[in-house]
């Protein structure tokens, strides 16, 4: 019933510029900046836009003034044919120069601000992002740590990303963090931000460039967490608890099919056996699974009933993923073994698996 | 047509003379480079010397010295549009090169390897994997090897299930747990005792087998060590057994397991259809294109429906490819008739097709089979 | 450009004036220079990709390896001379002087015949050392970008044996010079492609 | 007017008989009759308008919700992709060219372009390669990787489909179309105006349609290139775009917007002319500050071609290089400016009256100045790296592409329908269907600007449930239907204007400029007499000489110019087989038939000769009152 939706949508879409001007808040809202870059990005922005409401009102005012004063009249004679009038278009020359001139100069001072190609320090924390179809894989040069569609950073330090596409052209875009830069193949780009000291929380990014697939789909989280916190994660991680046998039957059996449905012929698990590297640098490293919030290109938050259905049949979750259906369509084992799988990738770094290590290496010998 | 005043032969053959000279003075500035002349200055007078040519071919030849402006309007503009644009584009594809090399960075590893992707992500995987990249390539390897031969033992004992319908692997699941330590003798045992030449084969072959982390500098020994050294020989005669079965092991064993079952439902078995394939006309090249692009798409193995994704092990040797190609054909069954071992020259050749996964299913959709 | 540009040769034959032009200038000659000019940017874009994969190939054989200096600098002067025939022939048939004329003409494309004969030499000797489009990516740029020149050439052969046969079918006059100028600009801007190309591509990497 | 006994020319050695048909579908294959073509342009530009409205209206069905699922991610990819290649080379850019092809001759005073055939062969070959690109959808599947086709995802690896080389041959020739009518175009105007047309006389549209040829001609042969070198990549297997030989995918991007860049401008120029035209017409008052605007038209277009990397500030330029692009962007929004603030100082102090064609225009001024303002916003490469690939820049090019060029082109459509027809369209119809279309297109594009800022994606098949977007995608695709509702309006009004419009005579709108002076629609001959001109605006300057301030040339003083009579070009064969050829040539690369190709190639050298000696042709017209000043 369009009509009616129109009655709703007209007047919301009216007032729709003064929303934009003052708050548009969201989780992945340019309007809601959360660090140095982005604050800079949304005032440049709102500069324009409050630049540009006197614009609109003189250009709009004088239109509707023209068209009611100059309609044309019963008694209307011939209107005078001037060609113009020199003075009144150097007048007309000089209000754009002005305006323009009014955008240019912020705008070529914080291009330097934000985007000069900063050198890495020891105190800051380097991060090589490499974009594959369709998902996010980040590696910690400096602690050795290779985890996907999650990137951890300490509250209060600048981060300086390496971009890199492992296949086609992606974009990395954090838009309450930093912006977007492109990760196009034989290239290296740059991203530095800082994240402020109190800026702790989990932030939402995307995909921006098309990538075919799953592009919409190809999603990720910025975990910016207080030092300590991101240091027991980085400890965590340089040392996966490796769980070789585990009290609970259910992530007993996950282990066995993580092994012999293959998982582990595409994807790494730090935590299968001691210092082995299974799986293909293009499929995302499954070390400390547990201490995910997200799977599936962070698409579904990593609950158990979610990460089996993700197991259960990707395609249904996330059209056009690389990720095969490891079942037939028929098998009636389907249902549990996707649970058991579930539930030992998500015992994967978290504290009772490490017990079940301990147990495991007390029991053994 | 030019109105009026045309120029005259003489002034046309003046203009070829100069022409033809400056054409032999470039060609002397190159042939005999003078060394008070450097090379800046050098570049400096061709690309001079040739503007010269270009404007005097325009001039006289193209008569838009003496021509309807127009002409000239139409064609200065187009060369001023071409020469700004190109110049600029040129500039920004050479410049960030000089600067990319001049850059004080502490990681020149990543600006060294800046050109090539493969390193340049094997880079990154190495920085992620193993802490230190030397590291795969000296001795504490070892033991980290052993480990890895060990590794997919786990994989092993499920096989043996997996001969059985898998209902009954996960019916026993419990019991698996318990069985796990003596499942992980017999593979230990084989491992040293069987043949001990496969654990030197694999250790010198590892980091390029395993996953081609080391850059030029850790892979460049590696190479020469297993693959290189002895292909020659290889391609000739015979194959390094021990070789394919390690490289087998490290890359494919995950999935279509120790015993080339594979995993019904998951992962089609290799033991038995690997030879029917090779049997079949151009089954051979599809092999190898399987191996090194990968395959993706419904297939169909004794009966039974496997639509996952094969990855492409492009990223392995050559040599490695060629004799873990020889295992599988010659591990599980007779080797097929007129049996000729893959040499790293066959994988070679098949490289440059440069197919996708979808295309090798396309491909073995061609050859009959399904 | 060739069919138009004759196709009113056809009509310059009709009984009736000239119609009306706003600019003295044959719109033949105003189209062929406007399409030379949007050459300029196609050509452009060749040596722009040219020189963007300057040094970038991964594997040989690289330049320095292949370029034969002195066979191309006579290559080069081959299709300068060609030029220097090709004024001389508009300058004959401007003199009515139909020998001449058809003499240079033949001169021009033989020349540049010569030119086409030297690159698919070249071709060759690169293909035998391993250089193919495949190759590399100089293989690649550098056939294509040189191929598309030799494409061009080829069809100013063409075009101007057709002229000459043109010229023993139906008598080409004075007045009908502007169907061979146009011809000889395309001629030019060729060869004047020839002078870039040759600093650009070949002279520089000897620097 | 009593036309003389034809005079045909001698057709020995030809292959065909000249063909002289005036009715049936030969006449239209064979015509090379300027008006004939710039109706078969507009005609073919609208029906491709319609799939693409179509394809648009599907992705708002799609994205209406996040959870909706009427098309799965593929076709998804294949319906924006072909709904933008279609709008920007198929339907806008065709539409402004066929405007050209019909009034360009009229506005100057000349009875066709200078190159017939080749103004033939340009249409024929852009409206096979058309074709060639929507057959995709029946031949495997169309094109999936968006209207700028970022290299690697076009190489063979990624994308082993039919579906690239369909847009990659299809644009490939409809762009040597586009080039080769360009040329004609520039031809024409420098040559053919009208005795005492000096360029300073030379109506508005023309004009921009002549800075618009020049841009087309310098903006295709990159583009040309970009595509061969992508052809030979997935054909014959060079390395252009093979990232593992070490090639660079952002060359495709930096040959793609320097074509892509002054597209724009291609695309919006000509509606630059519409407006000029519409807005003097409609406020009886000659245009405002008329040497400006032409100023300010050329600096756009060659500062068009100096900003092209504004569409990649977030590739990693570096600073310097976004910097030097982001002024030059700012400069072009100057000439701008100025264009909107003449239009206001046109309309000032004249006499305005509301007709369809100046709502259109006022629309225009509206939709246009906020496209440029959120054009001001995107060219700051700060604040792009947040928006850039959001539907913040979706809704910022719809503003500029649809509310600027196709909205001054649906004006033009009830601007010039009586000049092509004889006959007027509804204005109360037409001005209903202008209201809901205009706030349909607002309805839809308004939003998007917010859900960009929301952190929305362009190209994304569905998007992020509870972050803020539903609202505004749901107003978006409500916006869609309304404006849906107003092109079926528009769509009706043509039908009604055809069919029992009412008959109107050669002058309806009171205008200004020389197309109105002949009959409607005009004759093939265009004018009886060779018009002459002595001032801008020739035609108000006859019907109103003591406002203009000089005497208009006696009405029949270009009758020496006819002396030898109106040479009228003999229709041909060769330009609709040449186009053929070429498209079946490339029809047999694709499927890597090389014989065929040969062949075809062959045939197409086989026209070209023929062509080129069949000749001009075709026969003059006398007039008595000719004759006698003769």
């Amino acid at each position: 019933m369009p009509m009616r939706w129109l009655r709703r949508a007209l007047p919301v879409a009216f007032l729709a510029p003064l929303l934009a001007g003052c708050s548009l808040d969201g989780v992945q809202s340019i309007m809601s900046p959360a660090a140095s870059i982005a604050r800079e990005q949304h005032g440049l922005f709102m500069w324009t836009w409050y630049l540009s409401i006197p614009v609109m009102v003189g250009v709009f005012g004088v239109l509707f003034y023209v068209l009611f004063k100059y309609r044309r009249r019963r008694d209307d004679e011939m209107p005078d044919q001037s060609h113009g009038n020199p003075m009144t278009e150097v007048i007309l020359t000089i209000v754009p120069i002005i305006i323009v001139i009014m955008v240019a100069v912020p705008s070529v001072r914080s291009i330097f601000r934000t985007q000069t190609v900063v050198q890495a320090t020891s105190d800051d924390v380097v991060i090589h992002v490499t974009g594959y179809q369709w998902w996010w894989k980040f590696d910690y040069p400096q602690y050795g740590v290779t985890t996907a569609n999650e990137m951890h950073i300490p509250a209060g330090k600048r981060v300086i990303l390496q971009l890199n596409s492992g296949d086609v052209v992606h974009a990395f875009w954090a838009p309450r963090l930093a912006g977007k830069v492109d990760l196009i193949p034989n290239q290296d780009n740059r991203l530095w931000f800082d994240t402020d000291p109190d800026g702790t929380g989990i932030f939402t990014g995307q995909c921006a460039e098309l990538c075919l697939g799953a592009h919409a789909y190809m999603r990720f989280r910025i975990v910016v967490s207080e030092q300590d916190e991101f240091d027991d994660w980085v400890a965590e991680f340089q040392q996966p608890a490796v769980v070789t046998t585990a009290t609970d039957p259910l992530i007993a059996q996950g282990r066995q099919l993580v092994a012999s449905k293959g998982c582990i012929g595409c994807h790494n698990i730090g935590n299968y056996s001691e210092g082995v590297k299974f799986g293909q640098p293009q499929y995302p490293d499954l070390t400390n699974f547990g201490l995910r919030h997200t799977v599936g290109a962070a698409i579904l938050d990593a609950t158990p009933e979610n990460v089996a259905t993700w197991i259960r049949d990707p395609q249904e979750v996330k059209p056009g993923a690389r990720m095969p259906t490891l079942w037939q369509a028929n098998d009636p084992n389907r249902d549990q073994e996707a649970a058991a799988i579930a539930a030992y990738l998500l015992s994967l770094g978290v504290e009772d698996g490490t017990q079940a290590l301990a147990q495991a290496s007390t029991g053994g010998n | 047509m030019s109105e009026g005043k045309h120029t005259s032969v003489s002034t046309y053959v003046i203009v070829a003379l100069i022409l033809g000279v400056i054409t032999y003075v470039e060609f002397a500035l190159v042939e005999y480079p003078q060394a008070w002349l450097g090379s800046g200055w050098t570049i400096f007078l061709l690309v001079a010397l040739s503007i010269v040519k270009f404007v005097m071919v325009v001039m006289f030849f193209m008569h838009l010295k003496d021509d309807d402006r127009t002409y000239s309007g139409f064609f200065s503009s187009g060369m001023f549009i071409a020469l700004a644009t190109f110049v600029g584009l040129t500039a920004m594809f050479i410049l960030p090169k000089a600067v990319a090399s001049t850059r004080p960075d502490n990681r020149a590893a990543q600006e060294a390897s800046h050109a090539v992707p493969h390193e340049l992500l094997d880079n990154v995987e190495t920085r992620g994997a193993s802490r230190a990249p030397a590291e795969i390539a000296d001795t504490p390897a070892v033991a980290d090897r052993s480990v890895s031969v060990e590794a997919p033992t786990a994989p092993n004992d499920a096989s043996t299930y997996s001969v059985t319908p898998p209902a009954g692997a996960t019916a026993q699941g419990g019991a698996a747990t318990a069985e796990e330590p003596a499942a992980t003798e017999a593979p230990a045992a084989e491992a040293t005792g069987a043949q001990s030449a496969a654990g030197e084969a694999a250790e010198a072959e590892e980091p390029a087998a395993q996953e081609a982390t080391a850059e030029e500098a850790e892979e460049a020994p590696a190479q020469a060590e297993a693959p290189t050294a002895e292909e020659p020989a290889a391609a000739a005669v015979s194959w390094d057994k021990d070789h394919g079965a390690a490289v087998f092991n490290a890359n494919c064993m995950a999935c279509h397991q120790m015993t080339g079952q594979g995993i019904p439902g998951a992962f089609p078995p290799l033991a038995s259809h690997a030879v029917e394939v090779y049997a079949v006309a151009g089954g051979r090249d599809y092999l190898a294109d399987a191996v090194i692009f990968g395959l993706q798409g419904a297939i169909n193995v004794n009966g039974m429906t496997y639509n996952g994704v094969m990855p492409a092990w492009g990223h392995l040797a050559d040599a490695d490819l060629a004799d873990a190609l020889n295992h599988v054909l010659t591990a599980w069954d007779d080797e097929p008739a007129g049996f000729q071992p893959y040499t790293a020259a066959d994988i070679a050749a098949r490289r440059p097709d440069g197919l996708s996964a979808g295309d090798v299913h396309a491909k073995r959709e061609a050859l009959g089979l399904h | 450009m060739s069919a138009e540009a004759s196709s009113h040769a056809a009509s310059g034959a009709s009984a009736h004036p000239a119609p009306y032009r706003s600019s003295k200038l044959p719109d033949v000659k105003l189209l062929m220079w406007v399409f030379l000019a949007s050459d300029t940017m196609f050509f452009g874009s060749l040596i722009g990709t040219y020189l963007a994969y300057r040094e970038r190939s991964l594997v040989g054989p690289f330049p320095q390896d292949l370029f034969d200096i002195p066979l191309t600098t006579v290559s080069t002067f081959v299709l300068l001379m060609s030029s220097f025939l090709m004024v001389l022939s508009l300058h004959a048939l401007r003199q009515n002087d139909i020998g001449k004329f058809r003499l240079w003409t033949a001169g021009v494309a033989f020349f540049g015949a010569i030119f086409l004969g030297f690159q698919v030499f070249e071709f060759t000797h690169f293909a035998h050392a391993g250089l193919s489009i495949h190759q590399n990516l100089f293989g690649t740029t550098f056939f294509i970008l040189t191929g598309t020149h030799g494409v061009h050439v080829t069809v100013g052969v063409i075009w101007l044996v057709s002229l000459l046969v043109t010229s023993y079918i139906r008598p080409m006059k004075a007045k009908d010079a502007v169907y061979l100028e146009i011809a000889g600009l395309y001629w030019h801007f060729v060869d004047i492609v020839w002078i870039v190309i040759f600093t650009v591509v070949y002279l520089v990497e000897f620097v | 007017m009593a036309t003389a006994p034809t005079v045909t020319s001698p057709t020995r050695g030809k292959i065909f008989n000249r063909p002289t048909w005036t009715t049936g579908v030969g006449s239209w294959l064979t015509t090379i009759d300027h008006k004939r073509l710039g109706l078969l342009y507009i005609c073919t530009a609208f029906m491709f308008m319609i799939f693409a409205a179509v394809e648009a209206g599907l992705i708002r069905l799609q994205l209406l919700s996040p959870t909706m699922n009427i098309v799965n991610p593929d076709h998804f990819n294949q319906l924006f992709t072909m709904h933008g290649v279609t709008m920007v080379f198929l339907a806008i850019m065709p539409l402004g060219i066929g405007l050209a092809n019909y009034f360009v001759p009229l506005q100057i005073g000349a009875r066709d372009l200078a190159f017939p055939r080749l103004n033939a062969f340009g249409y024929w070959i852009y409206a096979l390669g058309g074709l060639m690109i929507y057959t995709s959808w029946f031949l495997g599947g169309a094109p999936d990787v968006g209207w700028f086709a970022y290299a690697p995802l076009t190489s063979l690896s990624h994308n082993p489909g039919l579906g690239v080389d369909f847009y990659m041959f299809g644009l490939f020739i409809s762009g040597i179309g586009t080039t080769g009518t360009a040329m004609n175009l520039i031809v024409t105007i420098i040559n053919m105006r009208a005795p005492g047309m000096t360029m300073m006389r030379v109506p508005v549209f023309t004009w921009m349609i002549l800075i618009m040829s020049f841009m087309i001609i310098y903006a295709f042969p990159p583009l040309t290139i970009a595509f061969i070198e992508v052809i030979l990549d997935r054909t014959f297997g060079t390395l252009f775009f093979v990232q593992e030989a070490g090639a660079l995918p952002i060359l495709w991007q930096h040959l793609f917007w320097i074509f892509g860049h002054p597209e724009v401008y291609i695309i919006i120029l000509p509606a630059f002319g519409v407006i000029s035209e519409i807005i003097p017409t409609f406020s009886r008052k000659s245009l405002f500050g008329y040497p400006v605007m032409i100023l300010s038209g050329i600096l756009i277009g060659f500062m068009g071609a100096a900003v092209w990397t504004h569409h990649m500030f977030t590739t990693g330029l570096g600073p310097v290089v976004n910097t030097a692009f982001s002024l030059t962007s700012f400069v072009i929004g100057i000439p701008t400016g100025i264009k909107i603030f003449n239009w206001l100082g046109t309309m000032w102090g004249g006499s305005i009256r509301f007709t369809t064609p100046i709502i259109y225009a006022i629309a225009f001024l509206i939709t246009f100045t906020l496209g440029g303002i959120t054009g001001i916003m995107l060219a700051m490469p700060t604040f792009d790296a947040q928006v850039h690939d959001t539907y913040f820049v979706v809704a910022h090019f719809h503003y500029v592409m649809g509310g600027g060029a196709l909205l001054s082109y649906l004006g033009a459509l009830y601007y010039w329908f009586p000049k092509m027809t004889g006959r007027m369209m509804s204005e109360r119809l037409g001005k209903i269907a202008a209201f809901i279309t205009v706030i349909g297109f607002h309805g839809i594009f308004f939003p998007q600007h917010i859900a960009g800022l929301l952190g929305m994606p362009r190209r994304i098949q569905t998007y992020p449930a509870g972050i803020g977007l539903e609202l505004w995608n749901a107003l978006s695709t409500v916006g869609s239907w309304l404006m849906g509702i107003g092109l079926v309006l528009i769509a009706i009004n043509v039908i009604h204007g055809l069919t029992r419009g009412k008959r109107v005579g050669d002058d309806p709108w009171d205008a200004r400029t020389l197309e109105w002076e002949t009959s409607s629609p005009p004759p093939y001959y265009d004018f009886k007499v060779q018009p002459v001109v002595n001032s801008l605006d020739p035609l108000w300057a006859r019907k109103h000489p003591e406002a203009m301030h000089v005497t208009p040339p006696a009405p029949d003083a270009g009758a020496k110019y006819d002396a030898g009579g109106i040479h009228i070009p003999g229709q041909s064969w060769y330009p609709f087989l040449a186009s053929a050829a070429i498209m079946f040539g490339c029809y047999a690369l694709m499927y890597d038939n090389f014989i065929l190709a040969i062949v075809c190639g062959l045939f197409f050298i086989f026209t070209i000769f023929g062509w080129a000696f069949e000749g001009v042709g075709g026969h003059h017209v006398h007039f008595d009152g000719a004759k006698e000043n003769a």
